[in-house]
């Protein structure tokens, strides 16, 4: 365990066992997912995510994409034809921007993966226009992609980066409870948005853990 | 909960084979999720493609046949559809004098329709697209994702596809589609919340006292918790709501649209009220559709959507139409 | 309860304000509860006129108009109109021809329809009454008041409005409104009870386990209380006990109706597995209604109503129709 | 108290009484006649009852009837003309037939009563076709016809068979209960109308009592 920061040890196994794991924990967290949309959206993230991500693990299956960043880029396009609603564009757009910024290397270093990761939230901020405090995404996958630059730059391994940015995202995830949401449909309800987590920052999270998970064990 | 279906994950598809068998004039593919008008595309003719989350039926799949849109794309339950099922509907009904994309102004919404335009223009289809947010209780759109599209879709589709069927060109039908959004205003009320099959439960709980006003179609409570009243009161909410945000004078044209499980008796007591409070502000409702139009699943409630008439728009609402839910003329 | 009206004994009067505000070709005589087509009787056309409780909109006030009913007398919420409604109904729409009076078989219909008939001859009009009895659900008529009329009323109001609209004498258009209704079987299935408005709670309670089978439509309990089950299998109870009374074969025609409270995705849901029980059976859904025809306020579920068609059925269903609720061809 | 059954003691006046007494008693009932109609059949029995007899007192009040007769036949055409209804036609045929029989007299004594409601329950029976034991009005409506003939015909006082009269009805509405119907809505449930008393039954004592309690402070 802990490989170095610096090597490209990541092969498209470890991504399509990510996506296998974020997988995983979304169907577990379906539920718990739909019911915080129910609270501020309409009641439909875990199900859209668990099916995005039910097809995304068959289309690895079916593709096996030889390098990480087509995985990244197959997983991407495919939320974008499946999911539908705000997360499926947006999170398709994170995951086929953190491939693109992986290009065609056969594996890839925890640095990589940390600037893929600052790529596909660029993407989401891009399309989404959703800044930081907004009550999204964002909140969780922003710190989450910070974490993880930090961590590397200051040398740390895999396991311990990934955690670190899966801390940071759960962070970001709980920090939007108190905020009144600013984007996508919870926006609508202003204030009474209050005090709800937001589906989309812990969907977020999850797949970040899902990240440490896969890396802890890789 | 309690819904006549063979379980959450096949509502859609089943209820697209309900229509494919229901409606002989609509060509229906249920696993790809797109509805097109029998006979193909007519040469020359703009198409008209919309499309959103399942649950707000008859918007939009009934919505298709002459006169009115070409093409519709069902998404999941409250789920827009995705890229792929729009560029299939638009190239499909592409007569090669280009598509209208009528979409419903939520983010979800904005993104894939967005992301179909492009893949449309690649593929050399020219596509114009018009957003209609007419749901004044979003206010503040500087903090909000903007106004939500509501009762005016159907407005905005009959109108545009009258225009559309008279073989006006792309940027002709965009400039009336914009202009009846632009006219428009809705208000909605609920008095119960609705169950997404998904869910299994109501997504928010109203006691027999209290009502949800500014709700949107997708189930979420509303901007705010009041106390239930009766129908004059609550259309008056919604009628001042709308007055407010644009004087209401002249001939209108309004809708009492009922959120899926308020039933028609309800509607008319509530056209009465409405039709009252805007005789109150000098307007005069000179057409209206009293119906289940752009429901919420299950919930109990309505909207109000009025839109300011001008001769060419009360025109084109006269003009022939022939689809599931809204027929006239033919 | 919470309902969107102005109090439980306004519901009816404020219902027909609305009706009449909403179709300028009804005239709306909202205090003596008559509804009756713009433009006063035509000389030689036999009149249409029906009535019963209100709390089954658009049943029957929705099916005044051009190629169906002369007017509609509604009574309170599930309460038949008196005879002074229908006596001055039918004379208000007798263009010398004679008058049909469509009633649904329920005691107190039956009795205040025979005591107006009574009075209309005595005025000189001359009234010939259809009595429809389509609901396969009551069984052992020595028993009972005998078959209720659910959704055939419809069917039966359509087609014999057609062949009145079209010139044919008193005689005829009461034997072919017969014919209908021979040809027709009913069978209704409650997911939840409904709320009258005087009532104020649910006139039966059901649980998340529990349906009604062969509910009438006007919010009493079923024949049986049975276990909920799939759109599948619910509509495949229905079909049976139609099928079971009159075998099913070759074209007819078939409405999916929704009770009031149950969403038209659900009602699309439906019907997919109604076209396939009837296409197992032999028979083919060779026209279709969809969608809330005859209600019982906001109760949940669906009936199903079968008429064997026939080549004059079908030419007089197709024919043109213009009524608030029911459209085509002009 | 106790006027002798032969006396024509029975003006207008009482029968106008008697009216008012049945509408107050069936306004302090409505609910409870609604509600045993919601069980087996339509929920609408009380309010049309009490929507009757309200017009009732009222076109009693603009018109006065000279005799008891004539007040008995414009209650019935009332009931016609307001309730609809199986109830409505079924009851207005009652008191139609009862004022009929009581002729033009100024005053009737307790045996014309007697004969009166005797042929007011002749009349629902002809309309309705329903025997005793159906499960209808007629269950209670004929015990009480009897048992007021009875009375008379023993040379009771009026108000004392009027007594019995009412508790006849009370009694027939009660035994209604395990009944299965076979006229009316309540039909329809067959076997599942059971355990139910049926509301045209309950209103039939109701409307008696008053007629007892009227004559008993005569
Ligand atoms: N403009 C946006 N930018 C970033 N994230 C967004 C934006 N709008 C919505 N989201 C995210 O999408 C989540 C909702 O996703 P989902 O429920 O699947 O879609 P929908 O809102 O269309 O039903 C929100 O919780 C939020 O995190
Ligand atoms: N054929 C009949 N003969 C006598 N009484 C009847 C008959 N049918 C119904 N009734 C009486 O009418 C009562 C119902 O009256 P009501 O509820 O006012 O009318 P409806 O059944 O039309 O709703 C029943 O409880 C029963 O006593
Ligand atoms: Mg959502
Ligand atoms: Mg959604
Ligand atoms: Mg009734
Ligand atoms: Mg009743």
């Amino acid at each position: 365990m802990g490989a170095e920061v610096g090597a490209e040890v990541l092969t498209p196994a470890f991504f399509g066992a990510w996506i296998e794991e974020a997988a995983r924990s979304v169907r577990a967290e379906r539920d718990e997912l739909t019911r915080l949309d129910a609270a501020i959206g309409d009641a439909d993230h875990g199900t859209n995510l668990d099916r995005g991500f039910t097809e995304a693990v068959r289309a690895l299956g079916e593709r096996c994409p030889a390098t990480p960043g087509a995985v990244l880029v197959l997983v991407g396009s495919t939320l974008i034809r499946k999911v539908g609603g705000a997360s499926g564009p947006l999170y398709g757009t994170a995951f086929r921007e953190a491939g693109k910024a992986l290009g065609d290397a056969p594996a890839v270093s925890a640095a990589d993966l940390a600037a893929a990761l600052t790529a596909g939230v660029a993407g989401v901020r891009r399309l989404g226009s959703a800044a930081e405090g907004d009550k999204t995404m964002v909140d969780a996958l922003a710190p989450a992609a910070g974490a993880l630059a930090e961590a590397v730059r200051e040398g740390r391994g895999l396991d311990d980066a990934l955690g670190a940015a899966s801390a940071a995202a759960a962070a970001g995830a709980a920090a939007t409870i108190p905020m009144p949401a600013r984007k996508g449909r919870a926006s609508y309800l202003g204030p009474r948005s209050v005090g709800h987590q937001d589906p989309g920052a812990t969907s977020a999270a999850l797949i970040l853990r899902a990240l440490h998970t896969v890396a802890a064990r890789w | 909960m309690k819904k006549l279906i063979n379980g959450a994950d096949a509502v859609v598809t089943d209820a697209l084979r309900g229509l494919a068998a229901a409606h002989p004039g609509l060509r229906v593919d249920a696993g790809n999720r797109i509805v097109v008008r029998a006979g193909g595309p007519r040469p020359g003719k703009v198409g008209l493609v919309s499309g959103g989350g399942s649950g707000h039926e008859p918007l939009h799949a009934g919505f298709v046949g002459y006169g009115m849109l070409d093409a519709a794309c069902p998404g999941e339950i409250f789920t827009s559809p995705v890229p792929d099922q729009v560029v299939e509907a638009s190239t499909a009904v592409h007569g090669g004098a280009g598509v209208l994309h009528v979409v419903k102004n939520y983010t979800g919404d904005v993104l894939n329709f967005r992301m179909a335009a492009e893949l449309c223009a690649e593929e050399g289809v020219e596509v114009a697209s018009v957003l209609v947010d007419d749901d004044v209780a979003v206010r503040d759109s500087l903090y909000t994702a903007g106004r939500r599209g509501t009762g005016a879709t159907v407005f905005v589709e009959k109108i545009a596809g009258a225009l559309a069927e008279a073989g006006a060109p792309l940027a002709e039908v965009a400039r009336v589609a914009r202009e009846v959004n632009d006219r428009s205003r809705s208000f909605g009320v609920a008095l119960s919340a609705c169950t997404t099959p998904a869910a299994g439960k109501p997504t928010f709980e109203l006691s027999e006292a209290e009502v949800e006003l500014g709700i949107g179609i997708h189930g979420e409570p509303g901007r705010t918790r009041d106390t239930m009243r009766d129908a004059r009161e609550l259309t008056g909410v919604a009628i001042d709501a709308i007055h407010e945000d644009m004087p209401l004078s002249g001939d209108v044209l309004v809708m009492v649209n009922g959120m899926g499980g308020t039933p028609l008796i309800e509607l008319y007591v509530a056209y009465a009220e409405v039709a009252g409070h805007l005789a109150d502000r000098g307007a005069r409702a000179a057409r209206s559709l009293v119906g289940n139009y752009v429901t919420s699943l299950d919930m109990q409630g309505f909207s109000v959507t009025v839109c300011r008439l001008t001769d060419e728009l009360t025109r084109l609402w006269d003009a022939p139409v022939e689809t599931p839910a809204l027929r006239w003329g033919r």
